[in-house]
């Protein structure tokens, strides 16, 4: 059987009591070891999806299914960067990074035995983001992007099957960021898990996405769905061949036309 | 002003100001010649303090200890109880309408029922103690968790934490500001707890010191063991201040000035 | 003109011996001395010493004796009583017959209890003295005046020590009949001590001794009505405060009658006044029991002359 | 449970667990045959209320408005040096000893001292619900204003905006989770000052209720008056509760669920 | 005379005492009513630059002088965009976009006088960003980048002598952010104010600043500026021109060549 292992069925959000409605009648199937990209315009209901698949919140019609369960509340198996860094200001950068260990099963179990191991695996996913020698630090004695990538090192280290990026990159200079698209991909490549990454860099979906998502205005609904079927691993060069480009272009008509058309639409329509 | 003599009139501040008021005090005193009995000189309660120097040694390690072992006793309960009243809305409505009025509550009226069940002595003023200080705490824990910005929550729901990992991994440390916030309030209230037992029922303790001196119509003596509770409270506090300033750093992080 | 203003503080709560001073009031003979009296209720004599000695009240009615020993801690502010109330105090000391204590000797090597400020606890070695227990051969255990009895009672203490009419009705309230209990009298003893008296302030004795003067002739007419008429002064405590017991108030108002105000000494020479050698005797007692520095003069301790005639001082006719 | 019932159940916890409490004190007044003057039962208590209901109505109104007004000064007083406290590290260092040491100290202890200036009354009794309810609002408005958070208090600073602008845009908003904390410590506190200085020195007022009450053993009485200030706090904390509601609702916008 | 409006002359900062050097002998010269851009990888000390330059911080050594006057605390001519958008949770959107105007003089004298004309100003520039609607949310009830679009707004709205944008459009898709630069550029262009854009994006640069200026790794130096000649006003069509293009890329090489020289240099040098 091939189900998928998200499935969102008509997902409607609506914040306050029939206030501001975020999404409208969202329908995604992702399947396991899927890397998919969501792509809309601000506002449109990005960051909500992403609650909505964690179990953050729930949908107020609609049924939100992971891995062949109903989502009534917060999942175990997710990594999640959410759009500001958030980080625990009264830990430094490591223990913020260790977080999930203490959290999530089997690690905390292992966590008392194995601490010189797993802190070991947390330097060195801080160094391959460039944070080396700041693992002592406090998050407010880090830039807006080291903390950006710290956040992400936290939604990494404890392997989630199911991980899910806000903007994980916006913080950050195009170099480093190109720098991190490689990193993400071995990973992925290596031990394939399940990815949401909501971004508005269309260069950054179409290098790294099997599938993209365009979502129109808020209230957000899918637009389309575009399979990226650019070969892998794909790097530096990928982004300077045609079809890349022409990927790029397409998903930036598509966005553009959901902004244009969507504007005669009445605000709360629904 | 260089920074240097700046720390060190910052650092001898507390010092100063005390020595001002004494001395103020000290004036005020001699220059509307206050009577003796009304409000005695410092100076003269110095001089008490140091003269009966055994006995209200005696007396303040016995109140100290009583006060430490209602102090913990509150500050024990207090998290406890502001945990979960914090957390839970139910248990908040519940608790709380009762919390408030036995609070409202003077405990002089409680010790006595105290001193009934439990003898005279160490016992109801360690409750006494105890009963006048978790209120503080149970209100601040309690607000530092119902004030605990939902983005932070959410950093360890996504990792699908219970409630008591929430609690201990987030709701805490983010309550600590409160928490220390209140320590501050509870300890004055627990030596005011444990000496007023003394006054109402003992024979030990700076409680009983003060009212068998004002008996006798010794004020400096009364002042004297004014002071010394005063003296206490400030060490208590100057204890755990310092773990304060270790564990609420962040908190604090913005310095000084506003 | 208008009339002078005192305020006059009372030793305690308003109960049935402050009767004579609210009737004092009610029926304006205060008033017709010249005279607007405040009256509030007080928290026990040392604070009522002090009360006045600050200068907040006017006068004040103290234990004679905390009086004496507030003079000897603060010479400069020395007060004078200028009319004692209770001729004989109601010092006491009760215990449980159960407890085994019979006569004053047995209460060697007991535990006592008593607030640190009670009189009778204070004037103890006087009664001790005169009984032959050793002053120290007793302890004692300090308490609220509301805990005394339920701690008797709990035998937390072997024996209490009080006002006669306060702990007996006390005791009562709880449950305890006169024949569960053995009561020792200080005067019975032969501790002749003065109790409670009217102290007004060195200032307003010296700068308006007529006020003194009317005020104590308007308190004599209000104990001779309340002589006469028990029921009618507690219908004026009544309207100061509502709550009281009647019955209770009526019995603590009697038995203060009976036992200190209308003494032998007081149905001959009326009341408020002092005989010399018994005043001599009681500063020696006091001097012993308190320890005093100095031993006062019965001159540096009561002043007579504001006190009305000796005939106008009767309350009995 | 429908999210309907569910509301029902929350709305009408204080009064369950009001009833609660009640019952279960009545049972173990019964139950262990505890005599009347060491613990009355809530029953006799009540029919005591009602029975004293114009003299109890009389001295609640006394020691309402005693309270209400020291608790008043308590505030203002409160909020000013807590904002002096929290914004500047000298006046902190300077004014801390000297705080704590006062707030360690009995208030039953100053209460003779206010009686001896004042006279026995309202006055000392406000005074004293004053002293004793100010030192809460003191710690937790200046924790709160110490723990701002310094991103915050940059956007002010980047207009140029005066000390006393960050004060009142940052510094108090931000401020008033803790605030609001500390009045509710605050209020049960006044009441307890209100109520001391009441059985120490006055004619008037449930303290003074209680005492007399008390030097008659009319226990049920005394609790009737305990019950009275309990009531009369809770509905107190129940007022600015509903203003804390309205004016933080950004801290609590996390809802409920820990 | 020609004296710069800001003028940093070799400074240095060092956060914690000779702990994180974060700025190495930097100096500018920034021309009254200069539009600047300031690029460089994450971590290099831009944030760090903005807060010294507007007064939040000191410097450990060298000066810093605007409008004529040596910076020793914040000044009261800056409207400032930071990296977080940092809305005041107790504050409605609209309010917050209002604060500048309780504080900063002569709009403060005149606010309890024309309060609905400022209102009326302050809607009109929310919806300017494409916030209409939403001036009666709390900050909390707004998307990631609607908070940034309203802190945006909160930076203009009392039309500040200097303003700093400190990565404005970090979280905004690719057509909100463009139609912002347009929007930013017109204002500008009508009421010439001297700007400090600190960005990641290239292409903003280029498109907005008259001077770039590239920094170094930290602690971060400037190690290149860029006089940007495109002529003005620029719009879309400029960014698919060739000057355009050649630009982007000239700056790309740089960060580059940056990035890649200095990783043999200690972390702390000095
Ligand atoms: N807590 C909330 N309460 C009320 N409304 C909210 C809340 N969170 C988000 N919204 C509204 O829901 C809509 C979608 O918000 P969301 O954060 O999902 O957008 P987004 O796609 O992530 O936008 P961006 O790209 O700017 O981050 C917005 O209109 C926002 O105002
Ligand atoms: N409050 C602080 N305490 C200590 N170190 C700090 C503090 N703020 C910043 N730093 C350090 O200063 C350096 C520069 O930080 P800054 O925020 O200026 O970088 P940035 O160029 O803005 O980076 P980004 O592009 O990621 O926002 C960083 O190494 C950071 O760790
Ligand atoms: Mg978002
Ligand atoms: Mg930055």
């Amino acid at each position: 059987m091939t189900a998928a292992f998200v499935d969102l069925d008509r997902v409607t959000l609506r914040y306050g009591a029939g206030d501001t409605l975020a999404l409208s009648e969202t329908t995604m199937k992702i399947a396991k070891g899927e890397f998919i990209a969501v792509v809309g315009p601000s506002g449109c209901g990005k960051s909500s999806l992403l609650k909505l698949v964690s179990g953050l919140m729930r949908p107020s019609t609609g049924t939100v299914i992971v891995n062949g369960q109903e989502v009534t509340g917060p999942l175990k198996i997710v990594g999640m960067a959410f759009q500001n860094p958030t980080l625990l200001p009264w830990r430094t950068t490591l223990d913020n990074v260790m977080l999930p260990l203490e959290i999530v099963e089997p690690h905390r179990r292992r966590l008392r035995g194995a601490r010189a191991e797993y802190e070991e695996r947390a330097r060195a996913m801080l160094a391959s983001v460039g944070l080396a020698g700041f693992e002592g630090k406090f998050p407010w004695q880090l830039s807006g992007g080291m903390q950006q990538r710290a956040s992400l090192c936290r939604a990494l280290i404890h392997e989630p099957d199911l991980l899910m990026l806000d903007e994980p990159f916006g913080a950050l200079d195009a170099f480093t960021r190109e720098e991190l698209w490689a990193i993400l991909q071995d990973l992925w490549t290596r031990r394939p898990f399940t990815v949401i990454l909501v971004t508005h860099d269309l260069r950054e979906a179409a290098y790294l996405a099997d599938t993209i998502y365009v979502m129109s205005k808020r209230p957000g609904r899918i637009v389309h769905v575009r399979r990226n079927e650019l070969p892998r691993p794909r790097t530096l060069e990928t982004t300077f061949t045609r079809d890349f480009t022409d990927l790029v272009h397409e998903l930036r008509n598509h966005i553009s036309a959901v902004r244009a058309a969507q504007d005669t639409i009445p605000e709360d329509a629904r | 002003m260089t920074p240097r003599a700046k720390a060190v009139v910052d650092k001898s501040m507390p010092l100063l100001s005390a020595v001002g008021l004494f001395v103020v005090w000290e004036l005020a005193c001699r220059l509307f010649a206050v009577p003796e009995y009304l409000l005695p000189t410092p100076s003269a309660s110095f001089l008490a303090a140091w003269t009966y120097r055994d006995a209200i040694w005696m007396h303040a390690l016995q109140t100290l200890l009583t006060t430490l072992g209602g102090f913990a006793l509150a500050v024990a309960f207090g998290v406890l109880l502001g945990a979960l009243v914090g957390s839970s809305r139910a248990v908040y409505r519940a608790a709380n309408p009762l919390l408030i009025g036995f609070n409202s509550v003077p405990k002089v009226a409680v010790v006595p029922i105290l001193v009934m069940w439990f003898g005279i002595g160490t016992v109801p003023a360690v409750l006494t103690a105890f009963l006048i200080s978790f209120f503080p705490i149970v209100v601040n824990v309690a607000t530092g968790l119902a004030t605990l910005e939902p983005e932070l929550r959410d950093v360890l729901r996504s990792l699908g934490a219970t409630r008591t990992d929430i609690l201990l991994k987030v709701g805490f440390p983010r309550a600590l500001p409160f928490f220390f916030a209140s320590l501050k309030v509870a300890v004055t209230l627990a030596f005011v707890g444990s000496v007023m037992s003394e006054t109402v029922a003992s024979n030990l303790g700076v409680g009983y010191l003060m009212m068998s001196a004002s008996s006798r119509f010794n004020m400096p003596l009364v002042f004297a063991g004014l002071l010394v509770i005063a003296a206490m409270g400030i060490a208590m506090y100057g204890a755990f201040s310092v773990i304060e300033h270790r564990s609420t750093r962040w908190a604090h992080r913005g310095g000084e000035s506003l | 003109d208008a009339a002078t203003s005192l305020k006059f503080t009372l030793d305690w709560k308003f109960e049935g011996p402050a009767a004579a001073f609210l009737v004092a009031a009610d029926k304006g003979y205060f008033a017709a001395e010249g005279l607007d009296v405040t009256i509030d209720t007080g928290n026990g004599s040392a604070g009522a010493v002090t009360r006045v000695a600050s200068g907040a009240y006017d006068i004040g009615m103290a234990d004679f004796n905390s009086m004496m020993e507030f003079n000897d801690k603060n010479p400069d502010k020395a007060m004078k009583a200028a009319f004692i109330v209770y001729d004989i105090p109601p010092f006491s000391v009760f215990a449980l017959k159960k407890s085994g204590i019979a006569k004053p000797a047995d209460l060697a090597g007991k535990t006592l209890g008593a607030p640190v400020f009670d009189a009778p606890r204070k004037l103890f070695p006087a009664y001790a003295k005169a009984v032959g227990v050793p002053a120290d051969g007793v302890t004692w255990k300090s308490m609220d005046p509301p805990l005394r009895e339920p701690m008797l009672m709990r035998g937390e203490v072997q024996a209490i020590s009080g006002f006669y009419f306060t702990s007996l009705l006390n005791l009562r309230a709880l449950g305890v009949t006169e024949k569960d209990l053995t009561i020792f009298n200080f005067a019975d003893a032969g501790v002749s001590l003065y109790g409670n008296a009217l102290i007004p302030s060195p200032k307003l004795m010296k700068e308006n001794p007529e006020a003194v003067k009317g005020f104590l002739r308007a308190v004599v007419k209000g104990w001779r009505d309340v002589v006469a008429d028990p029921a009618g002064g507690i219908q004026a405590i009544r309207k100061r405060d509502p709550l009281i017991d009647d019955k209770l108030e009526l019995d603590r108002l009697k038995m203060a009658l009976e036992m200190c105000v209308l003494t032998p000494d007081v149905k001959a020479d009326g009341m408020g006044g002092v005989r010399p050698e018994r005043l001599a005797a009681a500063i020696d007692q006091v001097a012993l029991a308190f320890g005093f520095a100095r031993k006062p003069a019965p001159a540096e301790v009561f002043d007579a002359s504001f006190l009305p005639a000796a005939a106008d001082r009767k309350l009995t006719p």
